[in-house]
């Protein structure tokens, strides 16, 4: 009973249209907002904001991105990793070309190459389908990969072939390098990836986020109603890839602050699509418990043993939270296919009837 | 519910076989698949306004007529004409564009989106704002959303599927899917409107109720219906005129009453008469 | 209770931890040793803490992170991927990081990089000895030119690190210079590449590998028949897993070294006795005063050395991330003090000035004789000339990359 | 530039015919070793339409576990006994805790828990193992390992590793035993079925438990042998969990299910790669082989979307 | 009323004989969506029993929770018992049930896609053991049942009609040799002629071999002409069960199943929109 819907009537399609058309959404997310926007920056210490929080969001906002591509158009992708990292590597260029440009402005252009990118690489899904098509992405994962080791106008010549990020201020603040503080660098990421969070929202709930759900679910279908798969799925990959991007440039300029092509690599595609499936295909709000839940959970799991007192070997501790977090993945998976997402919505659905079982 | 009254609708009941009233006419097509002929050198024309039913065996090739008609198959020969022009190789979605929307024999609905997602589905082709409005929302985009809105909220009243607008439709009932799915071939306010075996799989009650909505959509907004049915009954009292496929060739057409009169049907297909 | 905090960034897991678990090893016990024999050095314990990496660079910043708020001496990343993300960080919360003949060779030029050292050579050092070393067995510098050498790395900084010095000692001498790029991802799978040298025929090649790239390219060798004794592997191809996987076969396969052969050292001894045999270390007794074993103890010792210095400069015990950086510039390790600490010709004697945070020390090759290693060359000098001018370009570069890159603030310690 | 790329690299193959033959015996193996991975990969998939992506850690796995019980002093022929009683054991496991319970979910799902279960095993398997290379028994087991030149006129020299042609072989026994067992069986009626739709196969009386023990017993018995013969090339390590996504363009190529397509599969990617990288690969500098098997995998497919010898994709409505 | 005092009065025929009795089971979904709500069935041994109601009432849910089918789709049998020729099966899985003589055909045919019509078939006859030659006379008999099957054997079962793939779905349950056949809506999508032979079919095993069976049908006039007994389901609940018999002649069946209201069969054409209440419910 303690998630009560009844008495909340709507009486025009706009409010039954909002995003959160329930009162108790719209209380959580606002302190939601309240604690990302007050709370942390309050109360976490430097650890807890370079090596939880900016990174969490960071890759919430490449899982949204993922989310849209496998989740929403239900093409299923295995190149995230190269993709962000065509946003790195854009957004790097950018900066040195222009050096005068904001860097916030050229992160977000650099959106625009993964997205052309992304679209290139989106041409054979008119053709391939399902497991088949991850093998064009991973033909892109590793072609991409192989460029930004082999082409070395992408790092400017750098001898370790790794791109540095340079100092950069915005209104005599800096914001890039490593003398920006964690604070800023935190702002900045929570800002951008709240707005762009929003603005797909928006996209998703419109004409183009229904198109893109019906070729994901029956694409015959789709078609014979009048969507156009080739433009749909261009503009899927487009969109989706941009996203990825902007998170790749975001990755490297405001948290890692240096990257070699290996962090671009398969790994990083599968930890976003761990994301994106445990925290529940098509849904936004997964996207940010799975990139917790991925992210955060083995950050946490290396003090547990400390905490209790353990003296463990930092690798034992590492092949435990291997074993642990393959297992919880399986173990979730069976709880709830559908990811935490569908979890929070059954969770919701239980306590309405509370205290009944059903 | 006028709001979604087609601007062509035809007022019922006139002499309906002049050629200007002709919508659809199929001329000695030819389908088939590796060795299987599914279709095999069919004409018949369907005309503006009325209920066409297609009936026949199981296999007879009563759904790959469909498929060709909304460009999913491409036929080996023959040709079909639509308002008076020849098409060739047509790619689905221009079907749908020049509206001609359909239902599936196997339920063929968004299976991950609600019932009101469905439907507006059908909205797709008619809505048109940008990428840019739709991430701002606020605006034109938020506009055109509701104004479709209203349209779909007419189609679910109609339907009367109000109660299930926000559940998500793979966990419905075939039934209701099969009600859906004409909701969201409704929406499209199409002008020829094909139905495969939409009464499939539901007990009277439902048959009475889709009959009643096919009826409905056919006298009052003149949407011109192709349906497919195995159930007679349906059939015979819905139907302005029938075509019976068997094997994949014509072996009927013409009044209910005169097909299912004839030997040839009965043998095919009917069994004992009706 | 005071202690000094030394985190170590290893790697026991991944694709790399082949190699990567000596090295832990090594830096592990000689501390541990320390602690138990001496109580840890001027009275002070040493509080090790091991984060593990998985050679992977996001995890290296985060065990940074979440390590150096515990008033970190000096960071060791044994990686240069993660070494190269950790410099301007490490520069900027002042926390020296000393990056033992690996990471990034400008860093040896200490007015760019005062917070960054990486004695006792940079990898252009090393490129150079090798081309040195080949030159001798050819019989000078000038019967270089028209030779082929064949340069087989692990494609990734790490790998990549040496080229300019090459290229540029090519053009010098006039030989030609090939490269075989080995894909992390394809470590164990080098037949395309050794099928090309075997076309091009170098007449000698150089390796750059590590994890499983080494063993994997030993054996390669072997079976294209490729002339042992012309290959010459960095000091990180220097394990004694990465021989032996060539067995017999790989009987003269050599490879730059520059830290201590065999256990015949009173400080391995105490090891032995103190920690691996009271089982205070994860060491298997099988791989105990291995190269790469021995590579982290000289690590530990650089690091145990650096603390003393910086306790007697500073007259403090309990010390600083910023009294690190005063004991490590000014580190001395003097032959007498390496047969003092029970170490003698462990290493060759080292120093560290403010200008220069690499020293170009000496190196020498050792050779596989089918069972294990033998030293086969005497201190061989890095042409200290070519590459200084280079590394001074590249530090320039780099400030002017990164710019505005912070000027050096800190005084030199003496 | 244009005599680079179109006429050097076949003037290349004319004047060292004995280098372009031993570059086709190196694709050949190669693609021998891929097709063992694929192979696995193959079993599942064509069983439950599960894509197992844990086949990479279980060949380390397996191998490992081999090594592991003969260092611990087991004689090999009895480390090998053993470890095919690991693997059943552990085909039991993933059996029962896995796919059971997630019968009749999404591909996607079933996907990602295979990624699951690599997490785990990559963790157990160094925990129990540890992190380091350990060196392949294959003499031990009876495997040859020397090798033979072929002398080819002058200078010209083909060598054949001894062990490469041991690969080859046991590959094309495991295919043909496999490729009987699929086609000729009952069970391998009932696997397709499975593959095709769990709950309708639960209703005709298929033991999916029963089955999926069996083929991932077989496809661990595979790994098994794929470990051997990897870990006798270069090594029992983690790294060569890696070389599994090379299976990846193989499969693709060759179809999902269809066994020799995974060979055929193996040695065009084989060929390809090997005659790409030697030939042309320079020319861009090299390294073309992490991404040239995945092109080629996407050339065939534009032509024939499920593979050359998949089964064809229904679309129908 | 007269209803209720029907379902206390009139047990199913031989219900001393039951092949299947369920009892009282509920069936929920995910863990909070509540199905059914205390369903029993009593199946006689040789009987043919219908199970009738509209859309959503739980028919499929019923049949899956009997087959055991129910855990592929997320959903749990919380209460209630099963017997199967004597023995409780809710713990067996569905091959074992198979295997004891229970089949199901399920809604929306289900075929092998990638499997040729005949090898779907065969899949049907894989849990027995009798050889070869038993199973290949028993191909012949699907074949001879179903002569369009015969032709389009070698075909990919995904590319056939939908009535073939009917056809292939049922004729694949028989090749199993069942005691008992759980069939559900058998009769969508099929020509007319071929319900009435299905049903014919359906009578011939029942009579020749005695299979039993149990019938989810929503074409209710056939299903209460070729069954012995018959319930309905409605909103998960059994609101009135009884022979076929006199289910056809109760007058609500009369008017909500069968169309045959006071004033005959109305045309499809004519119906109007009123208010459907079931006399039963209120
Ligand atoms: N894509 C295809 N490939 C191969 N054969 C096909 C294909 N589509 C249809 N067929 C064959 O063509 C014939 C006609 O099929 P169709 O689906 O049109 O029949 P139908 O009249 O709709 O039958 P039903 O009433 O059973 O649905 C069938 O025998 C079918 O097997
Ligand atoms: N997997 C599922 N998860 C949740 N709810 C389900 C699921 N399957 C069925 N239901 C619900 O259970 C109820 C009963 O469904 P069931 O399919 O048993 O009905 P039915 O009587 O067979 O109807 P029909 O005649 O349409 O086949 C329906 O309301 C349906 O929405
Ligand atoms: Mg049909
Ligand atoms: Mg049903």
């Amino acid at each position: 009973m303690f998630y009560r819907e009844a008495g909340q009537f709507k009486t025009s399609y706009e409010a039954d249209q909002a995003l959160f058309p329930i009162r108790q959404d719209r209380i959580g997310l606002a302190v939601i907002l309240l604690i990302a926007f007050v709370g942390i920056p309050l109360t976490a210490n430097d650890f807890v904001l370079t090596s939880i929080m900016i990174p969490f969001l960071v890759f919430s906002l490449s899982a949204i991105g993922l989310n849209i591509l496998t989740g929403f158009a239900g093409q299923l992708s295995l190149g995230t990793g190269a993709f962000m990292g065509v946003g790195a590597y854009a957004a790097y260029k950018l900066t040195s070309l222009f050096p005068d440009v904001n860097v916030i402005v050229m992160v977000l252009c650099s959106g625009f190459f993964s997205a052309a990118i992304g679209a290139v690489f989106g041409l054979p899904s008119l053709r391939i389908k399902g497991l088949y098509l991850a093998v064009t992405t991973l033909a892109a994962q590793f072609f991409l990969e192989w460029c930004f080791i082999r082409i070395p106008w992408l790092y400017n010549y750098n001898a370790s072939g790794a791109i540095e990020i340079p100092s950069r201020d915005m209104f005599g603040i800096l914001v890039t390098g490593p003398e920006a503080t964690p604070l800023t660098r935190y702002f900045i990421v929570l800002a951008i990836t709240s707005v762009i969070a929003l603005l797909m929202a928006n996209v998703l709930r419109g004409r183009i986020g229904r198109s893109w759900m019906m070729i994901r679910d029956m694409d015959i279908a789709a078609e014979l109603m009048g969507i156009r798969p080739l433009q749909t799925k261009l503009l899927a990959f487009a969109v989706s890839s941009f996203i990825c991007g902007v998170a790749g440039a975001m990755m490297v300029f405001f948290w890692l602050s240096a990257a070699e092509p290996s962090s671009y690599s398969i790994k990083l595609s599968f930890q976003i699509l761990f994301m994106v499936i445990l925290g529940g295909l098509g849904s936004l709000s997964g996207a940010f418990m799975g990139a917790a839940f991925i992210w955060i959970l083995p950050v946490v799991l290396k003090f547990v043993p400390g905490m209790l007192g353990f003296d463990i070997e930092a690798a034992t501790v590492e092949h435990l939270t291997f074993m642990i977090v393959g297992a919880l993945i399986i173990f979730f998976l069976i709880v709830e296919p559908h990811g935490f997402a569908r979890l929070w919505q059954i969770g919701k659905q239980k306590l309405r009837v509370w205290p009944f079982p059903y | 519910m006028n709001a979604i009254v087609s601007n062509l609708a035809q007022p019922v009941g006139q002499p309906k076989t002049a050629e200007r009233d002709l919508l659809l006419r199929v001329d000695n097509v030819s389908l088939s698949f590796g060795g299987v002929k599914a279709i095999t050198n069919i004409s018949f024309d369907i005309q503006k306004g009325e209920i066409r039913a297609i009936i026949g065996p199981n296999g007879a090739g009563k759904t790959s007529m469909l498929n060709v008609i909304n460009g999913f198959y491409h036929p080996q020969e023959g040709t079909i004409t639509w308002r008076g022009e020849v098409r060739r190789k047509m790619k689905p979605y221009e079907a749908a564009s020049q509206g001609i929307a359909r239902t599936f024999q196997n339920v063929a609905l968004f299976k991950g989106m609600t019932t009101l997602d469905n439907i507006m589905s059908g909205r797709s082709l008619k809505m048109h704002r940008n990428f840019l409005w739709q991430m701002a929302w606020f605006g034109p985009a938020r506009q055109e959303e509701i104004e479709h809105r209203r349209k779909v909220e007419d189609i679910i009243d109609f339907l009367e599927i109000q109660a299930i607008r926000k559940t998500p439709v793979g966990k419905l009932p075939y039934g209701l899917q099969k009600r859906v799915e004409l909701g969201r071939a409704l929406a499209m306010e199409p002008e020829l409107l094909l139905l495969d075996e939409p009464m499939a799989g539901m007990n009277l009650e439902e048959k009475e109720d889709m009959s009643r909505f096919i009826v409905d959509v056919n006298q009052e907004f003149g949407t011109t219906i192709a349906l497919i049915e195995h159930d007679m009954g349906v059939v015979m009292d819905l139907s302005d005129r029938v075509v019976v496929l068997d094997y994949g060739k014509k072996i009927a057409d013409g009044p209910p009453e005169e097909v299912q009169a004839s030997q040839a049907v009965i043998d095919a297909y009917l069994g004992v008469s009706h | 209770e005071d202690t000094n905090y030394v985190p170590l960034l290893t790697y026991r897991t991944g694709a790399y931890a082949g190699s990567g678990i000596h090295i832990a090893n090594g830096m592990h016990d000689y501390l541990a040793m320390l602690n138990e024999r001496d109580g840890g050095i001027g009275g002070v314990k040493i509080a090790i803490e091991e984060c593990e990496t998985g050679y992977d660079a996001q995890k290296g910043v985060e065990c940074y992170e979440s390590t150096k708020g515990k008033n970190a001496l000096v960071y060791n990343p044994y990686s240069t991927g993660i070494t190269l993300q950790l410099i301007p960080k490490a520069s900027v919360d002042k926390i020296p990081m000393l990056s033992m003949g690996y990471g990034l060779s400008a860093a040896a030029v200490g007015n760019t990089f005062p917070w960054i050292f990486n004695v006792p050579d940079t990898y252009w050092d090393g490129a150079s000895v090798a081309i040195k070393y080949i030159a001798e067995q050819e019989g000078g510098l000038e019967k270089l030119k028209g030779k082929k050498i064949g340069y087989i790395f692990l494609d990734a900084g790490y790998g990549r690190e040496p080229i300019p010095l090459l290229e540029q000692l090519s053009t010098k001498y006039g030989f030609e210079l090939v490269q075989y790029p080995v894909p992390g991802k394809e470590m164990q799978n080098q037949s395309s590449q050794w099928l090309n040298i075997r076309r091009d025929r170098p007449d000698y090649m150089v390796m750059w590998g590590w994890g499983a790239m080494t063993p994997t390219a030993v054996k390669e060798a072997v079976k294209t028949r490729f002339p042992m004794d012309k290959l010459i592997g960095v000091w990180w191809s220097a394990g004694d897993e990465d021989a032996a996987a060539g067995g017999e076969a790989a009987k003269g396969y050599k490879a730059m070294n520059f830290s201590g052969v065999g256990s015949d050292f009173a400080a391995l001894g105490d090891i032995k006795k103190l920690v691996i045999d009271a089982g205070k270390s994860q060491t298997d007794p099988s791989s105990f005063a291995s190269t790469l074993y021995n590579r982290g103890v000289l690590n530990s010792v650089i690091i145990a050395e650096a603390i003393r210095n910086a306790q007697e400069k500073t007259g403090k015990k309990v010390l600083t991330g910023e009294d690190m950086r005063i004991g490590l510039e000014s580190l001395d390790l003097t032959a007498d003090r390496l047969a003092e600490i029970g170490l003698a010709d462990f290493a060759h004697p080292m120093k560290v000035t403010c200008e220069d945070h690499a020293g170009g020390n000496p190196v020498f090759i050792q050779e596989w004789d089918g069972k294990q290693w033998q030293k086969a060359s005497d201190w061989i000098e890095p042409m200290t000339d070519v590459v200084r001018p280079l590394l001074e370009a590249a530090a320039k570069e780099y400030a002017e990359k990164n710019a505005p890159w912070p000027a050096r603030t800190e005084a030199c310690p003496n | 530039m244009l005599y680079d790329i179109f006429i050097g690299p076949f003037v290349q193959m004319v004047e060292m015919p004995d280098f372009f033959l031993q570059v086709l015996w190196e694709g050949f193996v190669a693609g021998i070793l891929y097709a063992l991975i694929a192979l696995g990969f193959v079993l599942i998939f064509k069983a439950s339409g599960v894509f197992n992506f844990a086949q990479g850690i279980m060949v380390v796995f397996a191998g490992l576990t081999l090594v592991g019980f003969y260092e611990s002093g087991v004689p090999a022929l009895l480390a090998l006994l053993l470890t095919i009683g690991v693997m059943g054991a552990l085909a039991y496991g993933i059996e029962r805790f896995v796919m059971r319970p997630l019968v009749n979910q999404p591909d996607i799902i079933l996907l990602m828990a295979t990624i699951g279960l690599t997490y785990f095993l990559i963790g157990l398997g160094e925990f129990v193992f540890g992190g380091e290379p350990k060196r392949m028994i294959a003499e031990e087991l009876g495997l040859p390992t020397g090798s033979t030149a072929i002398e080819m006129g002058e200078r010209g020299l083909v060598i054949l590793q001894h062990i490469d042609i041991a690969a080859a072989v046991i590959a094309i026994l495991m295919v043909t035993a496999l490729g009987i067992f699929f086609n000729k069986t009952r069970i391998g009626r009932a696997l397709r079925a499975v593959a095709d739709d769990h709950q309708a196969a639960l209703s005709v009386g298929i033991s999916l438990n029963q089955i999926w023990a069996i083929v991932w017993f077989a496809a661990g018995l595979v790994a098994l042998a794929t470990g051997i013969m990897w870990g006798a090339r270069s090594d029992v390590s983690f790294a060569l969990e890696i070389v599994a996504f090379k299976a990846l363009p193989v499969l693709i190529l060759g179809g999902f299910t269809s066994i020799p397509g995974a060979i055929i599969g193996g040695l065009i990617i084989g060929f390809g790669e090997k005659i790409g990288e030697i030939y042309w690969g320079g020319l861009v500098g090299g390294g073309i082989e992490s991404w040239l098997a995945y092109i080629i995998a996407l050339i065939f497919l534009l032509f024939r979307p499920q593979g050359l010898f998949g089964e064809r994709i229904i679309e129908r409505v | 009323m007269q209803t209720q005092e029907m379902t206390r009065t009139k047990a199913p025929a031989g219900a001393g004989d039951a092949i299947l009795s369920v009892n009282n089971i509920e069936v929920i979904y995910d863990h909070v969506i509540l199905v059914l709500k205390g369903v029993s069935l009593t199946i006689p041994r040789g009987g043919i029993v219908a199970l009738l109601g509209a859309n959503g009432a739980g028919k499929t849910t019923t049949l899956k929770a009997i087959s055991n089918l129910l855990g592929a789709e997320r959903g749990e049998v919380t209460k209630g018992k099963i017997v199967f020729k004597g023995d409780e099966v809710q713990a067996l899985s569905p091959n074992d049930l198979v295997r004891k003589g229970c089949i199901q055909v399920m809604e929306g045919r289900h075929c092998f896609g990638h499997l040729s019509i005949e090898e779907n078939l065969l899949t049907g006859a894989y849990t027995r053991k009798d050889g070869a030659a038993a199973i290949k006379a028993d191909l012949e008999m699907v074949y001879n049942y179903f002569p369009r099957l015969r032709e389009r054997r070698q075909s990919q079962a995904g590319y056939t009609s939908g009535g073939e793939q009917q056809m292939c779905a049922i004729g694949r349950a028989l090749m199993s040799r069942p005691e008992m056949i759980l069939l559900d809506e058998p009769s969508m999508g099929l020509a007319p002629q071929l319900v009435e032979e299905i049903f014919e079919i359906v009578k011939q095993l029942n009579e020749r071999e005695g299979v039993s069976f149990l019938l989810a049908e929503q074409n209710t006039n056939v299903a209460l002409r070729y069954a012995t007994y018959g319930y309905i389901l409605e909103a998960g609940r059994i609101v009135l069960d009884g022979d076929a018999k006199a289910l056809r002649d109760n007058e609500d069946v009369k008017e909500f199943y069968l169309g045959v209201g006071g004033e005959g069969r109305k045309s499809f054409r004519n119906v109007k929109h009123y208010k459907r209440r079931k006399r039963w419910l209120a």
